[in-house]
C-alpha cells in the first residue's frame, strides 16, 4: 500500500470503560442538582459545561478518539468548527438587533 | 474487454459497484434533468417575449420558474461534475480501483433517482410555485402546491449529494496510490475535495431546514412563523447557509476541470499548483462565513451585514488568484484550440464576469439596488451557466475518448462551443442592463421599457437551445461511428490517461506508483521514449 | 495478535496476497478498508452533528427570546423520568462499548450479551420516552393538536408544577410554550428516530455475531456502528440539561 | 411584405421611444449610489479586460504553430502575491465605500416625515400621517427627507423603487425602515421585489414625486377626513384600552402621554427607547415589554388587530402629547382636535362620523 500509514488499533480496557460510566453518571446527579440551585447566568453555563465535560469523555473513551489518528481528531474539530460557524455567524445578527434601531 | 463490456444486461447496471458505470448512469440521468429544465427555462423566456402575462397565467409561471431553479440546482448543477466526472475519475486520477464506498456511490445514485422522481411527480401533480428559496412564511402558510413533496424530494437529493461528498473525502485520504502525495494530486481532485467538505457540512442544514418547513405545514406550529413569535429569518440563515456554499459546490468542481483542460492543452503544468489548490479549500472554508449576504435588505442587523459584506470580499480573492493562475498558464506554453480549451476560454472569460458582478452584490450599498432583479439572475446565471455548464461540457468533452473509446467529431463540436458562448451573451448580458433599471426577477409581467432587452434575451436562448441539443446529437453519434480514440489522445498527463479506454473494471492493470509530478509532461515524453525503446 | 493490547493490521502488505473474506476488491489491505469505513462514519457523524445544529440554533434563540415560556414549560416534563432515561442510555453506551472490547478481544458470548444488553437498554430508553410523550397528549401539550396553555395561564390547575411555584404566565407568553413543545418533540422525536434506527440495526448485528462473523478479527463494523450509538447518546447528553433542567430552583 | 412592415414598424416606434438602458436618478442617494456603481463597473471592465489580453496575447504568441516546445514554468511568488493583493484592496475600497452608502440608505435622519406602508397579497399599501391612504401608489414631496416604516402583514414583499435606488423587504412581525429623498418630480416604478405568490408581478405601482406646492394641494384632495392618529384614538377608545391607559391615579397601565421616544425601564430591568417597533411589540406581545412597577396583565391584541390598526394605534401614542389628550380619549372620541401631528393636514376638521376606523379590527 502507500505511504499513509494505517492506524494502529488501540483496544481500551474495560476497567477504563467502566471508570469512565461510572464518572458520567456522577456528571448526571451533579447536573440534576445544578439545576436545583440558583446560580443566575450561570445555570445555563453549569448545565452545558456538564454536558460538554460528558460529551468530551464518551468521544475521548467510548469512541476511542484519544487514541486515535490525527484525522479522526481532525474531523472532529471540523464538525464542531462548522457548528460554532452556524451558531456563531447567527447569532452576529440576532445579539446586534437590538443595538439602536434603525 | 472493458468496463462497459465486462457484463451486459440491465441488471448489471443497476447493481454495479462500479464507480465508472455509475458515473454513466448519473449522466444519462442528469442530462435527462437537464433538459427538463431546459424545456422550462425556454418557457420562461417565451412568456418574457412581451410584456404581459400571456402565454401562461402568472401562477402557471411560477411555477414554471420555481421548477425550473430546483430542477436545474438540486437534480442538475449540484450533481452535474462531481456525480459524472468526478465519479468516473477520482480513482482513477489516484491510482485506485474505484471509490472506498462502491456500495454507498450506488446508494446515492438510487436516493438521487429516487428523488428526481418525486420532484417529477410533485411537478405533474400541480407543481410548486415557492420558488427555489422556498421563503417561508410563504411556503409554510401562504401557497397551495406541493411543498412538501418537493421538500421531501429536495431532502433525499440532500443525502445523495452528502454521500458522494463523503465518499469522496474517505477515497482522496485513504485510497491514493503509492507515491500520490497530496501535492501530486491533479487539481482536478483538489476542487473536488474542497466541494466534498461543503457537500458534507452543509447540505445536513438545509435538510433540519426543509424538515422544519414540511413540519410547520403539517403540524403547523411555526420556529418561523411570526404570528406564533417565530422567525421568518432563521429560515433564512439556515438555507443559506446551506445554499451559499451550495453555489460553490456547483462552482469548484467546474475549476477543477478548467485545471486540467487548460494544462493538457497548452502542455506545460498549471501556474502556481499550490496557489490553486489552496485557494480551492480557501473557497470552501471561507465559503461558510458569506451566507448573510443573500439576506442584506431582509432585516437582519445592520452590523450583522458589515461582517457579512467584509467576508464576501475576502472569498472573492481566491476565485481571482484562480483566474489569474489559467491565463499564466498559457504563458509560454504550446496551445492548441481543440473544443475542452474553447469550453474553457469561455468559462474563463464568462466567470469572470459572473465572479465580479458577484461583488457588486457582495458590497452592502450596491446590493440595495441590484438584489432582487434581473442583475442577480445575469449573475448567477454567468457563474452556473457560463461557468459551470461551460467547464461541464469542457470535461465531458475532454474525457469523453476515454469514458466511451471514441473521439467526438472536432469541427462541429467547436462550432457548437462557438454557439453556445455567443448564445449564453446574448442571453444572459442584457439582463445585467434589465437589473439595473430594476426589473424584478420571478416577474411574468413587466413594464413597457424593457421589453427590448427581453427580446435580446430571448432571441439568445434560442440560440443557446441550439448550442446545447448539438453534443446530445454528435455525442451520441461519436458512440458508434466516432474514430477510435486510443488510450491518451490528448497526451495529457493523468494516471487516468496511463491505461486504455475505455478503461477495465479495475481501472489499472497493476497498481500505478506515482513517481512524479503531476502535469509533468517531460516524465510523458519520457515514457514514450521508454515504450519506443522497449518494442525495438 | 489479539491479546496484545496493540494490533498493527495489514502494514505494508504486497498487492497480492492472501485476502480474507470480508475484504473488498478494491481495498489493498484490510487494514486501508478499516480505516475508509471508519473515517467514512465519522464524516457521516458531522453530518449528524449539523444537522442536530439547525435544531438547536433554533432553540437557542427562541429560549432566549421567550425564557419565561421555556422555563414554565420545561417544569411539565418530569426530571425523574427524564434522568432515568440519561441514565438508562448512558448504561447503553457502556455496554455498547464493552460490546467492541469484547469483539476486539473476540469474545463471542460475550459480543452477543453486551449487544443483547445495549439493544433492550435502547428499548427501555423508547418506553420511557412513550410514557413521557403519553403524559404531554394527555395534557394536550403537543403542539399542533388541540394545544392548551391551560397549564401556563392557571399553573395552580396543575398539580403536576406545584412543586415549582410557577407564576401565571401572561396569556401571550403562554402561547410561546407551545414553541418549546414544539422544539421539544422535533428534537426529542428526532434523536429517537435515531434510536430506533439504531436498535434495528442491532437486531441484525446482534443475529450476525451469533454466527460468529465479528469475533474473528473483522470489528469494524461493531465500531463503527458503536461510533454511531454513542452519538447518539451525546446528543442527548445535551438534549438532556437543555430541555429538561433550564430552571428547576423556585 | 405590406402585411408585416407596419406590425414591424409600429414595434419599432414603441420600442424606440420606450427602450430604456439607464433607470432616472430621482433621489439624493441615486447619484452616490451609481458613482460606486461606475467605479466597479470601471474596475471590472479593467479586470475583464487585462484577463481577455491575457488569453488572447498568450493564445496567440504561445500557439502550437508559433511555439512548438511548452517552456515549463513553476509559478512566480510576486505575481502571485499582485493579484492577490490588488484584487483584495480593490474589494476593500468597495466594501467601505458600499457600506457607508448602505449605512445612509437605511439610517433616516430625524426630521423625516414618515409613511407607514403596509405589504400584503398583493397589494401595497401607503398610509400617510394624515390619514389620507393609497393603494399600489405612493405620494411624496420633492427636496422633503420621507422615511417608509413597512410592515408585511403576510408573507415577505419588498417595496423597491429602481429611480430613487433604495429597496427595503417588508417582512411580518416587524418594522422596517428606509428613507429617501426625492429630487425631480415625476413618476417612477414602484416594485415588489421579493417573491410574494402567485400576483407578485401584479404587485407594482407609482411613485409620484411632486412640488412641495402640488404636494400640499394632494394632501387636501385625498384625506379620508381623519388622520391616522384620529383613526387610532378611535381604535383606542372601541378597543378600551382606555380603561387601564389613562391618568387616574389608580390606573393599571402606564400613562401613555410622552411615552414615545423616551427611555423605559422594564421590569426585566432593562432600558429601552419606545420607539414605533417598541409600541407594536407592546401591544402584540405585551408581557416582554411590562414598565417597571406595572403588572403583566395586558391582553395580547395579537390576531385582533390589523397591521392597519396597529400602525393607527402607534401613530395615535406617538402624537399623545399631554395629559390633557389622554383624559380627552378617555372622556369621549368625538372630541378631536386639529392639527395634531406634525404632518396632518392643515385646517382639516374632523367630522366624528365618517367610519374611518372601520376594517381595522378584525371581526
Amino acid at each position: 500500500m502507500s505511504e499513509h500509514k494505517e492506524q494502529e488499533h488501540h483496544i481500551v480496557s474495560p476497567k477504563v470503560y467502566l471508570g469512565i460510566f461510572i464518572a458520567l453518571l456522577v456528571l448526571t446527579t451533579l447536573t440534576v442538582l445544578a439545576s436545583y440551585v440558583e446560580m443566575g447566568v450561570f445555570n445555563p453555563i453549569v448545565a452545558l459545561a456538564i454536558a460538554v465535560l460528558k460529551a468530551v469523555l464518551v468521544v475521548l473513551f467510548f469512541m476511542h478518539v484519544k487514541y486515535s489518528t490525527k484525522l479522526t481528531k481532525l474531523t472532529v474539530g471540523a464538525g464542531l468548527f462548522t457548528f460554532l460557524v452556524l451558531i456563531g455567524m447567527t447569532l452576529t445578527d440576532y445579539i446586534t438587533r437590538a443595538w439602536g434601531r434603525w | 474487454m472493458n468496463y462497459l463490456s465486462k457484463e451486459n444486461g440491465l441488471l448489471s447496471w443497476l447493481l454495479t459497484g462500479d464507480h465508472k458505470r455509475i458515473a454513466i448512469l448519473y449522466l444519462i440521468s442528469i442530462s435527462f434533468f437537464f433538459f427538463i429544465g431546459g424545456a422550462l427555462a425556454g418557457l420562461i423566456r417565451l412568456e418574457l417575449l412581451t410584456p404581459q402575462s400571456d402565454l401562461m397565467a402568472t401562477d402557471t409561471y411560477n411555477k414554471v420558474f420555481s421548477m425550473h431553479g430546483i430542477i436545474m440546482i438540486f437534480f442538475f448543477l449540484v450533481p452535474s461534475v462531481p456525480a459524472t466526472l468526478g465519479n468516473f475519475f477520482i480513482p482513477m486520477m489516484l491510482g485506485a480501483k474505484d471509490l472506498a464506498l462502491p456500495k454507498i456511490n450506488l446508494l446515492s445514485w438510487y436516493l438521487y433517482i429516487a428523488a428526481g422522481i418525486l420532484a417529477l411527480y410533485a411537478m405533474i401533480t400541480g407543481g410548486v410555485d415557492t420558488g427555489w428559496t422556498f421563503t417561508t412564511p410563504l411556503s409554510t402558510h401562504y401557497v397551495n402546491t406541493n411543498v412538501i413533496t418537493t421538500g421531501i424530494a429536495i431532502f433525499i437529493a440532500g443525502f445523495s449529494s452528502i454521500f458522494t461528498g463523503l465518499n469522496f473525502i474517505v477515497t482522496i485520504h485513504k485510497m491514493r496510490a503509492p507515491g500520490m502525495t497530496w501535492f501530486r494530486m491533479p487539481l482536478f481532485v483538489w476542487a473536488h475535495y474542497a466541494t466534498s467538505i461543503l457537500m458534507v457540512l452543509g447540505t445536513p442544514v438545509l435538510a433540519i431546514a426543509l424538515v422544519l418547513v414540511v413540519l410547520e405545514r403539517t403540524v403547523g406550529i411555526g420556529v418561523f412563523d411570526p404570528a406564533k413569535g417565530g422567525d421568518p429569518l432563521l429560515f433564512q440563515h439556515l438555507f443559506w447557509f446551506y445554499s451559499h456554499p451550495a453555489v460553490y459546490i456547483m462552482i469548484l468542481p467546474g475549476m477543477g476541470v478548467i485545471n486540467e483542460v487548460i494544462s493538457t492543452f497548452s502542455r506545460k503544468r498549471v501556474f502556481g499548483y499550490t496557489a490553486v489548490a489552496f485557494s480551492s479549500v480557501a473557497i470552501a472554508v471561507f465559503g461558510f462565513f458569506v451566507w448573510a449576504h443573500h439576506m442584506f435588505i431582509m432585516g437582519i442587523s445592520n452590523y450583522s451585514v458589515l461582517v457579512f459584506s467584509l467576508l464576501t470580499m475576502l472569498v472573492a480573492v481566491p476565485s481571482a488568484i484562480k483566474i489569474f493562475n489559467w491565463a499564466f498558464t498559457l504563458y509560454k506554453g504550446s496551445i492548441t484550440f481543440e473544443t475542452p480549451m474553447i469550453y474553457s476560454f469561455g468559462f474563463m472569460g464568462l466567470f469572470t464576469i459572473g465572479g465580479l458582478t458577484g461583488v457588486f452584490l457582495g458590497t452592502s450599498g450596491t446590493d440595495i439596488h441590484l438584489t432582487e432583479t434581473y442583475f442577480i439572475v445575469a449573475h448567477f446565471h454567468f457563474v452556473m451557466v457560463g461557468g459551470m455548464l461551460m467547464a461541464f461540457l469542457a470535461g465531458l468533452h475532454f474525457w469523453w475518448p476515454k469514458m466511451t473509446g471514441r473521439m467526438y467529431p472536432e469541427k462541429i463540436s467547436q462550432f457548437a462551443a462557438v454557439v453556445t458562448f455567443i448564445g449564453f451573451n446574448f442571453t444572459f448580458f442584457p439582463q445585467f442592463i434589465l437589473g439595473m433599471l430594476g426589473m424584478p426577477r420571478r416577474y411574468a409581467s413587466y413594464p413597457q421599457e424593457f421589453q427590448v432587452l427581453n427580446v435580446f434575451s430571448t432571441a439568445g436562448a434560442t440560440i443557446l437551445g441550439v448550442g446545447y441539443l448539438l453534443p446530445v446529437l454528435y455525442l451520441t453519434w461519436s458512440l458508434k461511428y466516432g474514430e477510435i480514440a486510443g488510450s491518451n489522445p490528448w497526451q495529457a498527463t493523468g494516471l487516468e490517461w496511463q491505461t486504455q479506454s475505455p478503461p477495465l473494471t479495475e481501472n489499472f492493470v497493476e497498481i500505478p506508483i506515482m513517481d512524479h509530478e503531476v502535469y509533468d509532461y517531460e516524465w510523458l515524453e519520457r515514457q514514450k521514449e521508454k515504450e519506443v525503446a522497449s518494442v525495438r | 495478535m489479539s491479546d496484545s493490547s496493540t494490533i498493527v493490521q495489514g502494514a505494508t502488505a504486497a498487492v497480492h496476497h492472501e485476502h480474507p473474506p470480508y475484504q473488498r476488491h478494491h481495498f489493498e489491505t484490510i487494514g486501508q478498508q478499516n480505516d475508509a469505513t471508519n473515517f467514512a462514519m465519522w464524516l457521516f457523524l458531522l453530518t449528524e452533528i449539523m444537522f442536530f445544529g439547525g435544531l438547536f440554533m433554533a432553540y437557542l434563540i427562541l429560549r432566549n427570546w421567550y425564557y419565561p415560556a421555556f422555563v414554565a414549560a420545561s417544569h411539565q416534563l418530569n426530571i425523574g423520568w427524564g434522568s432515568a432515561n440519561t441514565a438508562v442510555l448512558i448504561s447503553s453506551s457502556f455496554t455498547m462499548a464493552m460490546g467492541v472490547w469484547c469483539a476486539e478481544t473476540r469474545r463471542k458470548s460475550g459480543l452477543v450479551l453486551a449487544l443483547v444488553a445495549t439493544f433492550l437498554l435502547g428499548l427501555v430508553f423508547l418506553g420511557i420516552k412513550s410514557i413521557e410523550y403519553t403524559e404531554k397528549i394527555e395534557k394536550h401539550h403537543v403542539p399542533g393538536f388541540h394545544y392548551s396553555v391551560k397549564s401556563f395561564v392557571d399553573p395552580a390547575s396543575d398539580p403536576d408544577v406545584a412543586e415549582y411555584h410557577d407564576k401565571p404566565l401572561a396569556p401571550d407568553m403562554a402561547q410561546k410554550t407551545e414553541l418549546y413543545f414544539f422544539l421539544y418533540f422535533a428534537m426529542t422525536g428526532m434523536h429517537a428516530l435515531h434510536m430506533i434506527i439504531g436498535i434495528a440495526i442491532l437486531g441484525f448485528l446482534i443475529v450476525r455475531a451469533s454466527a460468529g462473523a465479528y469475533t474473528t478479527g473483522h470489528v469494524t463494523f461493531v465500531e463503527n456502528f458503536g461510533l454511531y450509538w454513542h452519538f447518539v447518546d451525546i446528543v442527548w447528553i445535551f438534549l438532556f440539561p437543555l430541555l429538561y433542567l433550564i430552571s428547576r430552583h423556585q | 411584405m405590406p402585411h408585416i412592415s407596419p406590425v414591424l414598424w409600429q414595434f419599432l416606434v414603441k420600442w424606440m421611444t420606450n427602450f430604456a438602458l439607464f433607470p432616472p436618478e430621482a433621489s439624493r442617494i441615486a447619484p452616490q449610489m451609481d458613482a460606486l456603481y461606475f467605479f466597479m463597473v470601471l474596475v471590472s471592465l479593467i479586470g475583464l479586460t487585462i484577463v481577455i489580453l491575457l488569453l488572447t496575447s498568450f493564445s496567440i504568441l504561445y500557439s502550437k504553430k508559433r511555439h512548438p516546445v511548452a517552456v515549463q514554468v513553476e509559478g512566480s511568488t510576486l505575481l502571485e502575491a499582485t493579484w492577490t493583493i490588488v484584487p483584495l484592496g480593490l474589494f476593500l475600497v468597495m466594501f467601505v465605500w458600499g457600506a457607508l452608502i448602505y449605512f445612509r440608505v437605511y439610517t433616516p435622519p430625524a426630521n423625516a416625515m414618515n409613511i407607514y406602508v403596509v405589504g400584503k397579497q398583493w397589494m401595497w399599501k401607503a398610509e400617510h400621517p394624515g390619514g389620507q391612504h393609497e393603494i399600489n401608489s405612493l405620494h411624496v414631496p420633492a427636496g422633503r427627507a420621507v422615511q417608509l416604516t413597512l410592515i408585511s402583514q403576510d408573507v415577505f414583499h419588498s417595496f423597491s423603487i429602481p429611480a430613487f435606488r433604495v429597496k427595503r423587504e417588508a417582512i411580518p412581525g416587524r418594522y422596517t425602515t428606509v428613507w429617501f429623498e426625492a429630487t425631480t418630480p415625476g413618476t417612477y416604478h414602484l416594485f415588489c421585489t421579493q417573491y410574494c405568490g402567485t400576483e407578485h408581478s401584479h404587485m407594482i405601482g407609482d411613485v409620484v414625486v411632486l412640488s412641495p406646492d402640488d404636494y400640499k394641494k394632494w394632501l387636501a384632495s385625498s384625506t379620508s377626513g381623519a388622520s391616522l392618529a384620529q383613526n387610532g384614538e378611535r381604535l383606542f377608545a372601541s378597543l378600551s384600552c382606555n380603561a387601564c391607559h389613562n391618568t387616574r391615579p389608580d390606573a393599571r397601565g402606564p400613562n401613555l402621554a410622552n411615552v414615545y421616544g423616551s427611555k423605559l425601564r422594564l421590569s426585566n430591568g432593562q432600558t429601552i427607547v419606545a420607539d414605533e417597533a417598541y409600541l407594536r411589540s407592546a401591544i402584540l406581545n405585551p408581557s416582554q415589554n411590562v414598565m417597571q412597577g406595572y403588572a403583566p396583565i395586558m391582553p395580547t391584541y395579537q390576531g385582533q388587530v390589523s397591521e392597519d390598526g396597529v400602525i393607527a394605534l402607534v401613530e395615535y401614542i406617538k402624537n399623545l402629547n399631554s395629559d390633557y389628550r389622554v383624559q380627552q380619549t378617555t372622556n369621549t372620541t368625538e372630541l378631536l382636535p386639529t392639527n395634531e401631528g406634525k404632518a396632518a393636514p392643515a385646517g382639516q376638521k374632523a367630522t366624528g362620523s365618517t367610519p374611518a376606523g372601520q376594517g381595522m379590527v378584525k371581526q
